[in-house]
């Protein structure tokens, strides 16, 4: 035991280290892609961090996003950058020219944070070494929450509201994208047959790890938000390879989809509020379906919106025509 | 239905209510002016509804999910929630009979399901009793903000909303680290709960400087100010009025709500530090707005000087005083109305001469008498001249100030009047010049100008109602705010 | 000091890396990502100090805010980012130019 | 047989921390996305051990979505991170 | 592509969608339902233009073997050269013509060549496909030719013209 | 036994890993880089894989490890053919000895 | 139904309504323009009749509305209040019928007149007003509603005349607001009380009054243009005619007038404020006014500015006779804000017929108008008697009572200070009168307009003779039971016999 603790820390201190160290060098790089490519980095160790904080659920989520989306996020919009600047190593260039700071403005915010660690750092310390937080309620109640993963639980039923409002969070940041008109269009590049075979696999295999995380969150980790990032990680592999967007498609139907997470939650609590009597109070017995069918909306939502997000401008239709 | 409604349903609606509203404007982009003018007009129905229900059984309690705090979420309303929603209401009602005519199509179609949803996340956040449920809200209210704020796509626009942008997203990080901390020092997000069981300990200090900062930055604070003059001065016209009006209020509420039922006993020098910055905040957005010469940078900056008054609240009330935060909220009440009349008559100057230089106004006055009338209006309100609602605001401030021997603020309270009325009158006199019209002059759309009226008379009207909205105020007061009713 | 509090100051360590860089680098790509590296040290600090609990579960309240706020962390990136091509698109620049001055 | 996978954990970790090097040096942008490359398959597989481990079946769904989305990310890179120019100029 | 072909794809597709939710699902049998769903979903989101190539699960199976054999070989040649001080290598482009169709048969060529030893494809054009080969004294043309072999077997495919332009 | 299998398969394993490291840390260009990459790395997490699905306590577990590896695989394959290729067009040239 | 719980608000109303409504109609509806202006005048005259009947008989007449919980906006028919709104009205009708005939044909109307009605709703209001606050609300705004007719005309000199009456008016009203807000902390109270609210107060609080007394007085001075704080005044000439006779004779310096009044006697009350030593300085300041208004108006050759610096010197013998706090010169303070306003009226009414029909803005070109416009310089030369001071006219009551007041208090300086006005008075009015009606006429005048056979339009000169007239009668006939003398008694009585 006492070597395996030994190797476990180790592993932690390394980890600790490597996080702060690419989070430093994120902040530091004068080269945006190097910069893009460390964070990216820093995501995937991120979900190790998660792994050792047993946190399975946010490690999946973490894979999902901050390794997975966000890099191609990040990176579609360094090309489309690129695109919009003629000369790009030029910018980059002045970009780090002007970033060339007096002496006093680089130290000053330097002095600022290590006086803010320091500050944190000592409140951090000063907790209590135990403390259960909602451990026991959360247990207490499990029962009646109408799923087995206290995550899922906790998310869909003991602050669904939370989640209802998350959704439209969600949905606002694609609203405000598509307010923005299109951002400049990913230059069609050619597809070839190998990566065409690719997505062919991937496609479906994505596909299917969503819903088998969308089920297995009801009793283990997973549940909407992981199994809606695959799915969206599913619509960008598609755009990324040069899926046509079909005009019909993404009339009505798009949108449908979009707003499904947050209408059917909306729906649902309002419908039970006035059979229940109260906002998103579930019946005992009916909780677990309703949950799983809030959470397939919710994913299918989540999935289309961060599709959508990827793929950035509002798509062709003849109603904003 | 009416049996359904019968008991205290009217938050929940008001929280539902819109945001459908918003997604069936999104679904369907041809009746979205229907769907956003019908979904206000019941959003201030149930305000109304609302406010009979807490006049006449007090404070209101409603646990989501059936789970009650800890676990879950509660929402809860008393005078001062009820105070905030009405300004959501009446602004909203405003400023949505404004953009009736003021968009074009295809921008009606995004202005509405963004205007409609941040009404929602707004009302939300009123009736959050959980700190991490009003992180959410605060993230829908910034996003929403984001949204409207580029709406024009102008290039001013959108450098404004990426100002915008950073600063929301900085400030709810601060926030949300904040509720990390005191999630974890005291096992509850549930104010009522925080309250009872929080004391002072390092990580409750470290959460209350992070949860300040964070929301200063969004309320614009001085001086953290420094992204709303371009943000709110670049985007169109309704939506400079409702991110003046409302959403830089929605965090100073947050702020105010923390301070009264959490952190107001734990606290001496923050609120001596908040209240000179306000003091500061008044001095020099009064001397920014002065030297503007564009009209929307003016009332942009003459907001980071009527926010500051608001933070003059928190060296007053760490007495506790029921008066110090009701004159605040009826400065809010005041400067929200009176301010989202202003951007309106912006907005029609605008369309009427193509520009917003003040020096150029030509003959303004002579050609669009009401949305003049209606600037003067407002400007009263603003300056805290009788009879307005900013006076009363003022009044009861100034009251209290004197009350607690605090010359220092009283001073800086007068001055700013003095300085509000200086940047006023400058637009008004020039509204006045014999000046040549230099350019073929647009018609601008009665509603346009009758809205922008209607809300400065509100604000001059707020002057005659103190009695009745002091009751409304002192909701749940009697029974110490949140604590009491669990 | 266990492994759990080391994490959470990792975690505010790493928000405050992600302050300064939000502050000194002018690229709004670069301030992007400085938000990212905040938001991940909010969520490190809400989990690890979640570890806390003396039973074998760790606190899923915690987990349950991380995920939703690891989806709106993502959201949030992509309008910024789309925002930022934007203005790039009509200024040909992507530094808010007079930050700086304003900031003072 | 635990302590076997976490150090080897360890030391997959160590050699990730080693590819660092190549991130940094690059030269070439697709210099470093390869490193990139190599911390997703080596998360993949200390992922893996870490759910033997701790025998958690979670941590090996972690791992498939990982691996997965490792290759969307390179995708996204091939496709649209990797400008024309800049490869040029470098090497 | 004649009916029974069609048919015959969709199935295989389906029995291997279903393998891959056997696996995910631990086996579960509670899950089929949804796992339905998800193939159904994943099916419509696989339908890939008609392809007229289709493999024998049978074939496969002997397939593997080889594959695993040669990446191994692969792995190990590539790690003795890493790890050699000497550093033993010699890289050059090499052009190939390819005897295979065009389509799955190609890709799944091209992938495997940058899974065997010493050889990376770097480029799939017109029926030549270029390789980066890191020893040219290796026997990499060899292999090559068998690799294709072995893929027009797995396809049912004739290996078209005589003889690969190296 | 198995046990035994089991170490010798993830010691072979995490060989495999530093080599794959080494190379691209001393490989002199792209192209041998992705050499190194490719074929290293996946061998070497395929060994860990087979290591660790003799300890799987059921066939479908195991089958899920070997699903990972397969989409590595075939990711790491087509990648580096797609980045090979990115390379060839944008005119980089291979390094010679 | 109490009619009297109302009636003070309708007599607001009755000039508050048709201004809203004339501001809402087209310029060329001049005829129902006149019509709502007219009967709202009437109305309230007659409004106010009926009030001064009824106090008179003792009745009280109060409209009482709930500001804040414990504050309320009060406006109450008292005797003081009854003689201000009593000139207002009147001279509002008058007014009124004069602007119809000076504006006829020039351009914006309906926001003159609307703004016009405002200004006397709010003069009405000061005077009606039956605490500080609802003083104050009415203080503010007589100053927003009088900013657009100074800048009506919108020339460059308009807008910085405007510029300078804001900035003079706005910093005088925050000062009024500070020494509200904090006499309100003091005493928990803001109503106007005869002989003052603040006896029973703690002695510890009198400096605090003391800087309050200083804070209100300066914040009226503004208006009432005491010096130093009369600079706003003659800018404000650039005004139309009729403006400046309502500014100067009515509205604007009377209500600052007023307010001293109303401050020293109904809020500090006389004796208070004579013990608190505030009343002396005051006094002091009054008659360096006087003089020094005098003086300034001696040198000026445009018309109208001398009559404002006239109007600098003269309303501060209100202020003076207020000061020297005995119940003589209490009569004389109190009973010139009629007399002054009815003369100082016909002086600018008589100015603007000149500038109005021959173009004459200076002393200096007024050589024999008497012979061109005899009628309107007889009212010139009625008013300008009074104002030096000459009996039958109203002036001299004044200054009768001022003067005998002031030695019954002890006061012997002041005599000195009336004596030496009187002299600058004659010296800058007697030289106009003599030029107008005995130099001979110039050949031709700067830019002279025909109004058929008579001087000038009837609306002109209808006006200046009724206040002439009624200026002569207010010093021929003192001893009638509604004269302004006797009514001034009333209120002196209540200020110092009363228990």
């Amino acid at each position: 035991m006492e070597a395996i603790d030994i190797a476990l820390g180790l592993f932690d201190l390394l980890l600790v280290f490597l996080l702060l160290w690419l989070a430093w060098l994120v902040m530091s790089s004068e080269d945006l892609f190097k910069a893009i490519v460390l964070f990216v980095a820093f995501g995937l160790l991120m979900a190790l961090v998660w792994v050792r904080l047993e946190a399975p659920d946010i490690a999946l989520a973490e894979a999902a996003i901050g390794a997975g989306l966000t890099g191609a996020l990040l990176m579609a919009a360094l090309d489309r950058l690129n695109a919009v600047k003629p000369m790009p190593a030029a910018a980059v260039v002045t970009s780090a020219k002007r970033e060339q700071p007096s002496l006093p403005s680089k130290v000053l915010p330097l002095v600022a944070l290590v006086l803010i660690v320091l500050g944190l750092g000592y409140a951090l310390l000063s907790l209590p070494d135990v403390a259960d937080g909602l451990v026991p309620n959360v247990k207490e109640q499990m029962a009646q929450s109408g799923v087995k993963n206290p995550v899922t639980a906790v998310l869909l039923n003991f602050r669904g509201y939370d989640t209802l409002l998350e959704m439209v969070v969600l949905l606002l940041a694609l609203l405000s994208v598509w307010s923005l008109g299109g951002v400049r269009k990913l230059s069609p590049r050619n597809t070839n047959p190998v990566l065409a075979s690719l997505c062919r696999v991937l496609v479906p295999v994505l596909i299917l790890v969503s819903c088998y995380l969308l089920w297995v969150g009801a009793d283990a980790p997973g549940g909407a938000f992981q199994a809606g990032s695959v799915l969206g990680a599913a619509g960008v592999l598609l755009l990324l390879s040069g899926w046509h967007v079909e005009q019909k498609i993404l009339l009505w139907p798009l949108r449908f989809i979009l707003v499904l997470g947050s209408g059917v939650f909306i729906i649902i609590a309002a419908v039970l509020f006035f059979t229940q009597g109260g906002l998103l109070t579930y019946p005992v017995a009916q909780a677990g379906w309703l949950i799983l069918l809030l959470e397939s909306a919710a994913t299918l939502s989540i999935g289309a919106t961060l599709a959508a997000l990827f793929f950035g401008g509002i798509p062709k239709s003849r109603v904003d025509q | 239905m009416g049996g359904l409604l019968s008991d205290a349903h009217w938050g929940v609606l008001l929280i539902l209510l819109p945001l459908f509203g918003g997604l069936c404007s999104f679904l369907w982009p041809g009746a979205v002016k229907f769907i956003g003018l019908a979904t206000v007009s019941a959003v201030a129905l149930s305000v109304v509804g609302l406010g009979d229900q807490l006049l006449t059984t007090g404070v209101y309690h409603h646990a989501v999910g059936g789970w009650g705090a800890p676990l879950g979420i509660d929402l809860y309303a008393d005078g001062l929630s009820l105070f905030m929603l009405m300004v959501n209401a009446l602004v909203g009602l405003g400023v949505s009979i404004y953009a009736l005519d003021y968009f074009d199509q295809g921008e009606a179609r995004r202005f509405w399901p963004l205007w409609l949803l941040l009404l929602g996340g707004l009302n939300a956040l009123f009736l959050s009793a959980d700190i991490f449920n009003l992180y959410v809200t605060l993230e829908i209210v910034g996003l929403a903000g984001v949204g409207l704020a580029s709406l024009s796509r102008s290039g001013a626009a959108l450098d404004g909303a990426m100002r915008y942008l950073m600063a929301t997203l900085l400030g709810s990080l601060c926030y949300l680290l904040g509720v990390a901390l005191l999630y974890h020092s005291a096992g509850t997000v549930d104010i009522p709960l925080l309250a009872e069981r929080l004391e002072s300990t390092p990580p409750v200090w470290a959460a209350l400087g992070l949860i300040c900062a964070g929301l200063a930055l969004k309320t614009a604070l001085f001086p953290l100010h420094f992204w709303l003059p371009k943000a709110h001065a670049s985007a169109s016209a309704p939506v400079s009025a409702l991110l003046s009006a409302l959403v830089v209020k929605a965090s100073f509420y947050i702020l105010l709500r923390l301070w009264l039922e959490i952190f107001s006993v734990r606290t001496e020098g923050v609120d001596d530090l908040l209240g000179a910055l306000g003091m500061a905040a008044i001095i020099w957005g009064s001397l920014q707005a002065l030297q503007q010469t564009r009209l929307k940078l003016m009332i942009a900056y003459s907001t980071v000087s009527q926010m500051g008054y608001l933070f003059l609240v928190f060296p007053l009330a760490a007495a506790g005083a029921f008066s110090a935060w009701s004159a605040v909220a009826y400065l809010i009440l005041s400067h929200a109305l009176a301010k989202s009349s202003m951007f309106l008559v912006a907005g029609n100057l605008m369309h009427f001469g193509g520009h917003d230089r003040i020096a150029d106004l030509d003959r303004a006055v002579q050609r669009l008498p009401i949305t003049v009338g209606a600037f003067a209006l407002a400007g009263v309100s603003i300056m805290g001249l009788p009879p307005s609602g900013g006076f009363i605001g003022k009044w009861l401030l100034l009251n209290e100030a004197l009350n607690q021997g605090r010359w220092d603020l009283v001073i800086v309270m007068m001055i700013g009047g003095v300085l509000a009325a200086a940047y006023i009158f400058k637009v008004l006199g020039f509204a006045f010049t014999q000046a040549p019209v230099t350019h073929e002059p647009k018609g601008v759309p009665a509603i346009m100008e009758w809205s922008a009226l209607l809300l400065a008379v509100a604000a001059i009207v707020l002057g005659f109602l103190a009695s009745p909205l002091m009751l409304i105020l002192g909701i749940g007061e009697t029974v110490q705010l949140m604590g009491a009713g669990q | 000091m266990n492994i759990p509090m080391i994490y959470a100051l990792l975690g505010i360590t790493l928000f405050s890396v992600g302050l300064y860089g939000l502050i000194v680098r002018e690229h709004l790509l670069r301030k992007i990502l400085a938000l990212n590296i905040m938001g991940s040290g909010i969520f490190l600090v809400l989990v690890a100090l979640g570890k806390r609990s003396v039973g074998d579960l760790p606190d899923p309240v915690p987990h349950a805010m991380v995920i939703t706020g690891i989806v709106v962390a993502v959201s949030a990136t992509a309008l910024a980012l789309t925002l930022m091509l934007k203005l790039v698109e009509v200024s040909g620049s992507a530094v808010l130019h007079d930050a700086p001055k304003e900031r003072s | 047989m635990q302590l076997l996978y976490i150090t080897l954990a360890l030391f997959l970790l160590v050699n990730l921390a080693a590819g660092m090097w190549r991130v940094l040096r690059g030269p070439g942008v697709a210099d470093r996305m390869l490193a990139a490359q190599l911390f997703g398959t080596t998360a993949v597989a200390i992922l893996l051990l870490l759910a033997e481990a701790a025998g958690s079946n979670a941590l090996r769904d972690a791992a498939l979505v990982f691996a997965l989305l490792a290759a969307v990310t390179a995708v996204a890179f091939v496709k649209r991170a990797w400008s024309m120019q800049e490869e040029r100029d470098v090497d | 592509m004649n009916r029974t072909t069609r048919v015959y794809s969709i199935l295989l597709k389906v029995v291997l969608l279903a393998l891959v939710w056997w696996v995910l699902s631990d086996g579960n049998p509670h899950s089929w339902w949804i796992g339905g769903m998800a193939i159904v979903l994943a099916l419509l989101a696989a339908k890939s233009p008609t392809s007229q190539f289709s493999i024998s699960l049978l074939k496969l199976t002997l397939f593997i073997p080889f594959f695993l054999k040669h990446s191994i070989l692969g792995g190990v040649d590539v790690a003795r050269r890493a790890l050699r001080p000497a550093m033993p290598i010699d890289p050059i482009m090499v052009d190939c013509v390819l005897r295979l169709p065009p389509g799955p048969p190609q890709v799944l060529l091209t992938n495997m060549v940058s899974l065997l030893p010493g050889t990376l494809s770097a480029s799939l054009e017109n029926n030549v496909l270029t390789m980066h080969v890191l020893d040219k004294q290796g026997s990499y043309a060899n292999d090559f030719l068998v690799l294709e072999e072995k893929i027009a077997e797995l396809f049912s495919v004739p290996v078209l013209s005589p003889g690969a332009g190296v | 036994m198995i046990d035994f299998f089991s170490i010798l398969l993830l010691l072979a394993g995490a060989l495999f890993f530093l080599a794959g490291t080494v190379g691209l840390l001393r490989f002199p260009d792209l192209y041998t880089r992705l050499h190194a990459l490719t074929k290293a790395d996946n061998v070497g997490l395929g060994l860990m894989i087979a290591g660790l699905a003799l300890q799987a306590e059921s066939l479908s577990a195991a089958g899920k490890l070997v699903l990972i590896w397969g989409l590595v695989l075939l990711a790491g394959a087509s990648v580096a053919y797609l980045i090979a290729r990115g390379a060839l067009l944008r005119g980089v040239l291979p390094w010679k000895r | 139904m109490n009619w009297h719980t109302w009636i003070p608000l309708f007599v607001v109303v009755s000039s508050l309504l048709p201004g809203l409504i004339i501001f809402g109609l087209p310029e060329e509806r001049v005829g129902l323009r006149t019509i709502l202006n007219l009967t709202g005048a009437v109305i309230k005259l007659l409004l106010v009749s009926w009030m001064i009947w009824g106090v008179y008989q003792g009745d009280h007449f109060e409209t009482r509305v709930a500001l804040l919980p414990d504050l309320d906006l009060v406006l109450r028919a008292g005797p003081l209040a009854l003689f201000f709104v009593a000139l207002s009205t009147i001279l509002w009708l008058v007014t009124t019928i004069y602007a119809i005939g000076y504006l006829e044909g020039s351009p914006n109307r309906s926001r003159f007149f609307g703004f016009f009605s405002l200004c006397v709703t709010a003069t009405v209001g000061v005077a009606l007003a039956g605490n500080l606050i609802t003083f104050l609300l009415f203080y503010e705004l007589l100053t927003l509603a009088t900013y657009p007719l100074i800048v009506h005309r919108g020339t460059d000199t308009a807008r910085r005349a405007g510029q300078t009456y804001l900035r003079y008016t706005i910093f005088g009203g925050a000062l009024i607001l500070l020494g509200t807000v904090w006499l309100y902390q003091l005493t928990g109270t803001l109503e106007f009380t005869p002989r003052g609210f603040l006896t029973h107060i703690d002695p510890q609080h009198y400096p605090a009054l003391k800087i309050i007394f200083v804070l209100l007085i300066a914040g009226l001075g503004v208006k009432a243009a005491l010096f130093p704080l009369h600079g706003w005044l003659p800018q404000a000439m650039v005004a139309p005619a009729p403006v400046s006779a309502l500014l100067h004779a009515v509205a604007v310096v009377k209500a600052g007038a007023f307010g001293i009044v109303r401050v020293v006697y109904d809020v500090f009350g006389v004796e208070f404020s004579a013990d608190l030593g505030v009343t002396t300085p005051l006094a002091w300041i009054a008659a360096f006014t006087i003089i020094y208004g005098s003086l300034r108006a001696l040198f000026q050759d445009d018309l109208k500015r001398r009559l404002a610096f006239s109007t600098v010197s003269q309303v501060s013998y209100i202020a003076l006779g207020v000061a020297i706090a005995g119940p003589i010169a209490t009569i004389g303070g109190v009973v010139h804000l009629v007399h002054q306003g009815l003369m100082k009226i016909t002086l600018f009414f008589c100015a603007g017929n000149l500038a109005e029909t021959l173009g004459i803005h200076k002393v200096s070109e007024m050589n024999g108008v008497g012979r061109r416009m005899p009628w309107t310089m007889a009212a010139f030369t009625v008013g300008a008697l009074g104002m030096i001071g000459a009996p039958p006219v109203a002036g001299f009551i004044s200054k009768w009572y001022l003067g005998v007041g002031a030695l019954e208090a002890g006061q012997d300086w002041v005599l000195l200070v009336l004596m030496g006005s009187s002299l600058l008075n004659c010296a800058y009015f007697l030289p106009i009168l003599y030029s107008a009606w005995f130099k001979p006429t110039p050949k031709s005048w700067p830019e002279e307009h025909h109004f058929g056979r008579q001087e000038t339009a009837w609306a002109l000169l209808l006006p200046p003779l009724i206040t002439a007239l009624m200026a002569l009668a207010a010093g021929l006939m003192t001893g009638l039971p509604f004269s302004p003398l006797e009514w001034a008694k009333i209120i002196a009585e209540r200020e110092f016999y009363q228990p």
